[in-house]
């Protein structure tokens, strides 16, 4: 599905991503886990266009990317959950989550403007599909709402939603947990299981680790901004290089 | 995320469900309500130019073009999230589009058509290499292409230079000539229809919420595949283009386009417009334009009114004009309109149920 | 030679000039995250009251320390309309001072007429390496130096500096740790009136100042500023010799009339050059 | 320390804190807990001053800190310039005690805190508010963002501080299990109001409390 | 005073008849505020002395004001709301609204009296529309007489490209500088935003031009005549009538004197010899300057003599009739402050060059040159 070669990105002389080298088959979930600062963002700025990478190549299903725009990339199936809250605030839920099918439509600017048939349909598959994705991640209540006043938790399921509405084929997932209950993290784990059983490419950034070792079909370790380890679940928990530099010596 | 399933430390209904629910049949019966009034104010502005004299009727025929070119601004602005400092340029542009094609003998029409496509196209021009600016860098460097356009404009001989043109004929379809300023009136409010009609559709619609959506957050529209650098150059030139039909019908009304017609000042006069009326409003550019509009007018012919003192005409504009504009700024922050609208909901809101 | 260097001279003294209104905007916009539209009316209200000092018989040096400190004044009541309401956003902020703008020309008319004024600065000129210059202009280039050091030393290296800074860089949490916002704002506005003053009473005696002169003022003050993202007085200062020393050589050079174009044209490309460089996810914030 | 009564915030007309009742011992650790959108924030905001109450009464003894949700630094300074300004309360300007107890920030020192990773971040805000050195200290989701090794250096840090310093501490957290291991005592805030506390062991009891937050399911199989 | 009771508001009835309306339309805001608000007080001058002496064919004349902002689409409003009221339009002072309305006040068929020194209102001849102040060209016509009678015969020209007044200016002159044996070997082009003429001052140093023309007005006006005093050019500063006023006079203070500016008439009345000329001066003048403490500028003059033409033709007419007002202003005679208006039906700016004077600073004031008093005391007695 994806494949990374080499990549490297350097801010101002310090290597955030230093010669990173990944492949992750279809169907795959892979787990990215480090310390904080390792370069684990970076890594997936630079895989869905929004940095450009100063060394390596990246392709999704050999299709060259680096020198496509991160739309380009997302028309291609590749959807991204932030980390923090990126919401499209003066918009309602639903609007925001309809966004996110925004390469699922087809309709521009003309047949916007004089509400052309085919613009009606359009607007009605996204309408739909947008519910159908609250629904998914429990936010089907909370529709009509300002999206930027949502409690931090419900903005980041919301992400989820409009990303999952985008069908990808390659979702990214940056620390969809964090700021979510113990209750909502297995609603979430859940889902991530479904999706998986649906088929759909998993990149999933986590510090909770025990969440990781549940979804992930392997993980990769990065520190420093070069992967240290790589592997399944057990063989990376049990890395002694990746107890030292992340899990720390007590676990 | 709440699942269905789960079971809450407490009772159901004290969930932090969402305060009110708004259903899509919610929704639907919030736009009836809305369309009534909408209706009925539609209704009044095209029977206005029956019953205005013409001393009215200019003013009346102004105040639409101002409102044509705010809610390009608030197209702009208020959804898009990109500020033009400039759009008085694309004003003119259409102004002097129309003009020069009807000063060569060329068909009225053909101008009046040409000007909103010339103000578009020049957007489009302009726009792929401003637009990589954002925020204060996009809001100067709009600015300076205005200064820059109308110091041209006013050096080229083929614009009358700094004189301007003169002379351009009435506007004419066939045999059939507008001479009557109620006539322009009618022209100029359903182009102000049309505007509206165009942007709020638009915005409603994919491309809009994709718009809106980039205004908040680029990098994550684009990562939902919103191509941003285009989306912004159409929101551009779209805006440019209801700018540029204000200034071709203005071109005719007039019959006479010089580079003091469209000052940098006329510009900011139309964010304030925007801004006043409610951002993000479609109405509220409408409601702003006339606000300020009326305002200018009703002080002008108060200051220059007998017996006033001899600095009333520019002291009493200037201070209440400020002073207008400061206290609705500071006590209305979201506009006129927002602030009348939003009270009715919450009304609504009131008498309205609790929640079930 | 001569001739390139007597333009370069001119067009960083008039490039100065614009840097002294970029400065206010700077210190105004750092502090506060708003564009203050007033800017050029400090300079204004300076100028002409300078002028109006002078002409009641007050001693130059006194009439202009104190029309200075009336620009303060004017940019402190600025600051209360502007940000002394709690939640006013920085963009109704913005349509607020270009109000107060509207507004200060209804009190300058009445108290200074609606007729342009001027004074006279330093007089005579001097000939340096074979350029003549105006004593004013150098005084404008040497206070424009000291100006843009004190005000970038004064935000980047001390405390009270970086706290103002800190206002708009994040207000919320500024007031986290307790930082007064809105005493902030307020002190941010009397500086970029202080600063418009000053800007006002060394640009008085070269160029006749009138109520509305604040617009071309506002204009070159603003292109410069924002050269320097608003933020950075330094690279304001940049922008605004850039500004001049293009209008200077454009003149010198035969483009005259072109003045306009050329500078305003030059900023534009810098811009868009310099803005391909940066990434729109580095803006935003994790 | 810290005694809230009666407290009720609004936004608008939606009320986010329903008479809200809640009270921190000086020297104590206590844990708020809630799902999202419960007001736990909103409280935090409360106790700093930044939220007005719409009516009750919040007291505050001794200094206070707040690292607030969602880290809010202030991006354009440097790391080193956030630290400094902590220290605006107190008067404190030398970060060096802070870069003790969290050597990463002594190499950060001179980034600008915007471009961070989201983590750095959050060892940013926390060193900020003990640059204030507070007596009492509110922690708005402390794990947020964190490795796990880090997360286990800041509580063992705030423990510390609690021990040695006598920090009375305010901990909201979505890790429960961190929580309980910290705090002594609890209190669970759902819709706004307080629907539970008592001692962390004995809330750790009860079964919709473990099964909310501390997620006694994860580890097992599903179904 | 209506003894008549009743308690009506209206005062001003004083013949029983309705009072003839006067349009003014001049800049009150916006760049041109300073001159539009000159020429208001002098109209509203105009129309009190006439009141004073019982109006006009026993009625009183009312002014109904509007400000056209400095603005066309304003001025297009401000017509079109006083149109239907007025008999006469005076105004406006910008170019650029004057033409504007110029084919509307044509379509009303209402005689306007311009204030704007714009050609193309006159050029050509539209019948309603009259021009005040003298057109630049005649400014520039003036000078090169005076160019010549100094054995000047290269020169230096600048102007503003931004003003219509300097860009006509600086082509007539152009134009007409061979007819005077006159060599024009240096042009400068500047913007009216410009505030360093150094350039230009290199460039006249550099050449073997003997004047210095300088067209432009408002703020560059100050500007480069401060930075000329400093410049210690040798090459005499020309400047124009722009300059004839104490907005330029009074910020160069001491660094004007010596200079040479060209004005209306009007501006030096006190150095005329005893005349009909002088007299309508000082009638405006001496009033003038008591009411407001200051002599009154030359755009104060264009909207006097404005009035007195209008009263003038209006009286001819013996009626408010428009079609006869306008054929008495075109048959007009009447001398004014600025000089002896002779509107025809091929001119309608009725002046002539012989009513401008050059004049050189001293001691703060405008003083003819010894050419000038020549000159004009020849044209002030000659008839
Ligand atoms: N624009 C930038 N300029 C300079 N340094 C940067 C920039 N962006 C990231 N960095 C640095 O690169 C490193 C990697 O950052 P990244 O955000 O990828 O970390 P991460 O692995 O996601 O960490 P976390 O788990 O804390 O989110 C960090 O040290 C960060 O400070
Ligand atoms: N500025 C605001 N305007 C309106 N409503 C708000 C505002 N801020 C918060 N709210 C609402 O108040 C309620 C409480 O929010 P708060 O942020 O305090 O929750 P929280 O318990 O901190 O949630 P989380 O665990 O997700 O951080 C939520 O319903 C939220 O939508
Ligand atoms: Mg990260
Ligand atoms: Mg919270």
């Amino acid at each position: 599905m994806l494949t990374v070669d080499g990549v490297s990105r350097s801010f101002g002389g310090v290597y955030a991503v230093r010669d990173v080298s990944l492949d992750i088959a279809d169907g795959e979930a892979r787990g990215i886990i480090g310390p904080n600062g390792a370069g684990k963002s970076t890594l997936f700025n630079l895989i869905t266009g929004h940095l450009p990478a100063d060394h390596g190549t990246i392709s999704m299903r050999s299709t060259p990317l680096n020198r496509l725009a991160p739309h380009r990339r997302a028309g291609l199936g590749m959807s991204i959950v932030f980390q923090g809250a990126r919401v499209f605030r003066g918009m309602t839920v639903r609007e925001n989550v309809m966004v996110g099918a925004h390469t699922r439509g087809r309709t521009g600017f003309a047949a916007a403007a004089l509400r052309l048939p085919p613009h009606r349909r359009d607007e009605r598959e996204i309408a739909r599909r947008a519910d159908e994705a609250l629904a998914r991640v429990g936010l089907g209540a909370w529709a009509g709402h300002q999206a930027g006043l949502l409690p931090l938790g419900q903005q980041r399921s919301m992400q989820v939603a409009r990303a999952l509405c985008a069908q990808p084929s390659l979702l990214l997932l940056d620390e969809p947990a964090s700021g979510l209950r113990a209750a909502e993290r297995e609603a979430l784990a859940v889902l991530i299981e479904e999706l998986k059983a649906d088929g759909l490419t998993i990149m999933l950034i986590e510090h909770d680790v025990a969440f990781v070792t549940r979804l992930a079909d392997r993980i990769t370790v990065l520190d420093l901004g070069r992967v240290i380890a790589e592997g399944t679940p057990g063989e990376v928990r049990a890395d002694p290089l990746v107890v030292s530099a992340y899990l720390g010596d007590a676990s | 995320m709440t699942r269905p399933a789960e079971q809450p430390v407490t009772p159901a209904e004290d969930e932090p469900g969402p305060p009110s629910p708004r259903s899509p049949e919610a929704a639907r019966g919030r736009r009836a309500r809305r369309l009534v009034p909408g209706l009925a104010v539609a209704a009044v502005t095209l029977a206005l130019p029956a019953f205005l004299d013409d001393s009215a009727l200019t003013v009346y025929i102004f105040l639409g073009l101002a409102a044509m070119v705010t809610v390009g601004v608030s197209l702009l602005m208020g959804y898009a999230g990109q500020v033009s400092l400039g759009q008085g340029a694309f004003y003119a542009v259409g102004g002097y589009t129309a003009g020069i094609l009807a000063v060569r003998g060329g068909p009225p029409l053909a101008g009046l058509l040409a000007a909103p496509l010339v103000a578009a196209v020049f957007a489009v021009v302009i726009g792929l290499p401003l637009l990589r600016l954002r925020g204060h860098h996009l809001a100067f460097a709009t600015l300076a292409m205005q200064l820059i356009l109308l110091s041209l404009a006013g050096r080229l001989s083929f614009t009358g230079g700094d004189i301007g043109l003169q002379g351009i004929p009435q506007l004419a379809v066939g045999p059939f000539e507008l001479s009557d300023a109620s006539q322009y009136a009618y022209l100029v409010w359903g182009g102000v229809a049309l505007v509206m009609l165009v942007t709020h559709n638009v915005i409603e619609s994919r491309p809009g919420r994709a718009l809106r959506a980039l205004a908040t957050s680029e990098t994550a529209a684009a990562s939902s595949g919103v191509p941003v650098g285009r989306y912004k150059l159409v929101v551009f030139a779209l805006s440019a283009a209801f700018a540029g039909l204000a200034g071709g019908i203005y071109a005719f009304y007039t019959g006479y386009v010089a580079p003091s017609s469209f000052p940098v000042l006329l510009s900011i006069e139309y964010i304030v417009m925007a801004v006043v009326g409610g951002l993000g409003t479609v109405w509220g550019a409408v409601v702003g334009a006339a606000a300020i509009t009326l305002l200018v007018q009703a002080l002008n012919v108060v200051g220059t009114a007998p017996g006033m003192p001899s600095y009333a005409p520019s002291v009493l504009s200037y201070a209440v004009y400020a002073l207008v504009l400061i206290v609705v700024v500071l006590f209305l922050p979201h506009g006129l309109l927002p602030a009348v609208t939003d009270r009715r909901r919450r009304r609504e809101e009131a008498r309205a149920p609790a929640k079930p | 030679m001569t001739e390139f260097l007597t333009y370069l001279v001119n067009g960083l003294a008039i490039g100065c000039g614009f840097a002294l209104i970029a400065s206010g905007l700077v210190a105004v916009h750092r502090v506060t995250g708003v564009v203050n539209f007033a800017q050029g009316m400090f300079a204004v209200v300076a100028g002409l009251s300078g002028s109006w000092l002078l002409g009641t018989g007050l001693p130059h040096g006194l009439s202009e320390v104190a029309a200075v400190l009336i620009a303060t004044a004017a940019g402190l009541l600025t600051g209360l309309l502007a940000i002394g309401r709690r939640g006013t956003t920085p963009q109704s902020s913005l349509i607020v001072t270009l109000g107060v703008g509207v507004l200060a020309y209804a009190v300058e008319i009445v108290i200074w007429g609606d007729q342009p004024r001027s004074f006279p600065g330093l007089p005579g000129s001097l000939t340096l390496a074979g350029v003549g210059v105006q004593r004013q202009h150098l005084l404008v280039i040497a206070a424009t130096a000291v100006t843009i050091v004190a005000l970038a030393a004064f935000f980047g290296r001390t405390y009270l500096g970086k706290a103002l800074s800190a206002c708009a860089s994040n207000p919320y949490a500024a007031r986290v740790i307790g930082i007064d916002v809105r005493k902030m704002g307020l002190v941010a506005f009397a500086l970029g009136g202080l600063l418009g003053g000053v800007a006002g009473v060394l640009v008085t005696p070269l160029r006749p100042i009138s109520f509305d002169t604040d617009v071309t003022l506002i204009v070159n003050g603003f292109a410069a500023a924002v050269f320097g993202a608003l933020t950075r007085p330094g690279l304001a200062l940049v922008g605004a010799l850039l500004l001049g020393v293009a209008e200077s050589l454009a003149a010198g050079y035969g483009y005259g009339a072109y003045q306009t174009e050329i500078a305003l044209g030059l900023m534009l490309v810098i811009m868009v050059l310099q803005s391909a460089r940066r990434p729109a996810v580095l803006g935003e914030s994790v | 320390m810290i005694e809230i009564s009666d407290l009720v915030v609004t936004y608008g007309s939606a009320t986010a804190l329903d008479h809200v009742r809640l009270s921190v011992r000086r020297g104590e650790m206590v844990a708020l807990l809630g799902p999202n959108g419960a007001g736990k924030s909103t409280l935090a905001d409360t106790l700093s001053g930044i939220v007005s109450p719409a009516s009750g009464t919040v007291e505050v003894a001794g200094r206070l800190a707040h690292i607030p949700e969602g880290r809010q630094l202030f991006p354009d300074l440097t790391v080193e310039d956030n630290l400094v300004l902590g220290g605006w309360r107190a008067g404190a300007r030398d970060p060096a005690p802070v870069f003790e107890i969290l050597p990463r920030l002594a190499e950060l020192r001179r980034r600008r805190a915007g471009v961070l990773s989201g983590g750095e971040q959050q060892m940013v805000a926390f060193g900020r508010a003990l640059m204030s050195r507070p007596e009492v200290l509110v922690v708005d989701e402390l794990s947020l963002g964190l490795a796990p090794i880090a997360t286990r250096d800041l509580a063992a840090h705030l423990v510390e501080l609690n021990r040695d310093q006598g920090l009375t501490v305010l901990l909201i957290e979505q890790n429960a299990r961190l929580a309980f291991g910290v705090c002594e005592r609890a209190y669970v805030l759902e819709a706004g109001r307080i629907v539970a506390e008592g001692p962390c062991a004995e809330l750790a009891e009860d079964p919709r409390v473990a099964r909310a937050y501390l997620g006694g399911s994860i580890e097992e199989p599903r179904r | 005073g209506g003894s008549g009771g009743g308690g009506s508001g209206g005062a001003s009835s004083g013949g029983g008849s309705d009072p003839i309306r006067v349009g003014l339309i001049v800049s009150l805001t916006g760049n041109y505020t300073p001159l539009g608000s000159e020429d208001k007080k002098a109209v509203e001058l105009a129309v009190e002395q006439v009141n004073a002496q019982g109006g006009l064919l026993g009625r009183k004349v009312e002014l109904i004001q509007r400000d056209d902002k400095t603005a066309p689409d304003q001025a297009i409003v401000a017509f079109n709301q006083i149109k239907g009221q007025i008999d006469a339009l005076i105004g406006p002072v910008f170019s650029n609204s004057a033409l504007a309305i110029e084919p509307l006040a044509e379509r009303e068929k209402i005689p306007q009296l311009s204030l704007a020194p714009a050609q193309e209102q006159v050029e050509p001849i539209k019948s309603y529309i009259f021009v005040t102040p003298a057109l630049s060209n005649m400014y520039a016509e003036r000078y090169l007489q005076y160019i010549k009678a100094q054995k000047i015969t290269k020169i230096a020209v600048a102007h503003d490209t931004k003003s219509a007044y300097s860009v006509a200016g600086h082509k007539a002159m152009v134009a007409l500088a061979p007819k005077y044996g006159v060599t024009v070997v240096v042009d400068e082009p500047y913007e009216t935003t410009n505030s360093d003429f150094s350039a230009i001052f290199t460039h006249v140093r550099d050449s073997d031009a003997e004047a210095l023309v300088f067209w432009g007005s408002g703020a560059p006006g100050v500007t480069a005549g401060k930075q000329y005093a400093a410049s210690g050019l040798k090459v005499p500063l020309f400047l124009t009538a722009a300059q004839a006023s104490k907005l330029w006079l009074e910020p160069m203070g001491s660094a004007a004197e010596g200079m040479t500016v060209q004005s209306a008439i009007g501006v030096i009345g006190d150095h005329l010899p005893d005349s009909k000329q002088k007299k309508v001066i000082d009638q405006m003048a001496v009033p003038f300057k008591q009411k407001y403490g200051y002599p009154p500028p030359q755009f104060a003059q264009d909207g006097y003599s404005a009035s007195l033409l209008l009263f003038e033709a209006i009286k001819k007419a013996g009626s408010t009739d428009k079609q006869k007002v306008r054929q008495a202003l075109e048959t007009m005679d009447l001398w004014t402050p600025n000089g002896r208006f002779r509107y025809s039906p091929t001119d309608h700016s009725g002046l002539r060059p012989d009513f401008i004077s050059v004049n050189t600073v001293k001691n703060g004031q405008f003083v003819p040159t010894e050419w000038a008093a020549e000159q004009l005391s020849k044209t002030v007695t000659a008839e």
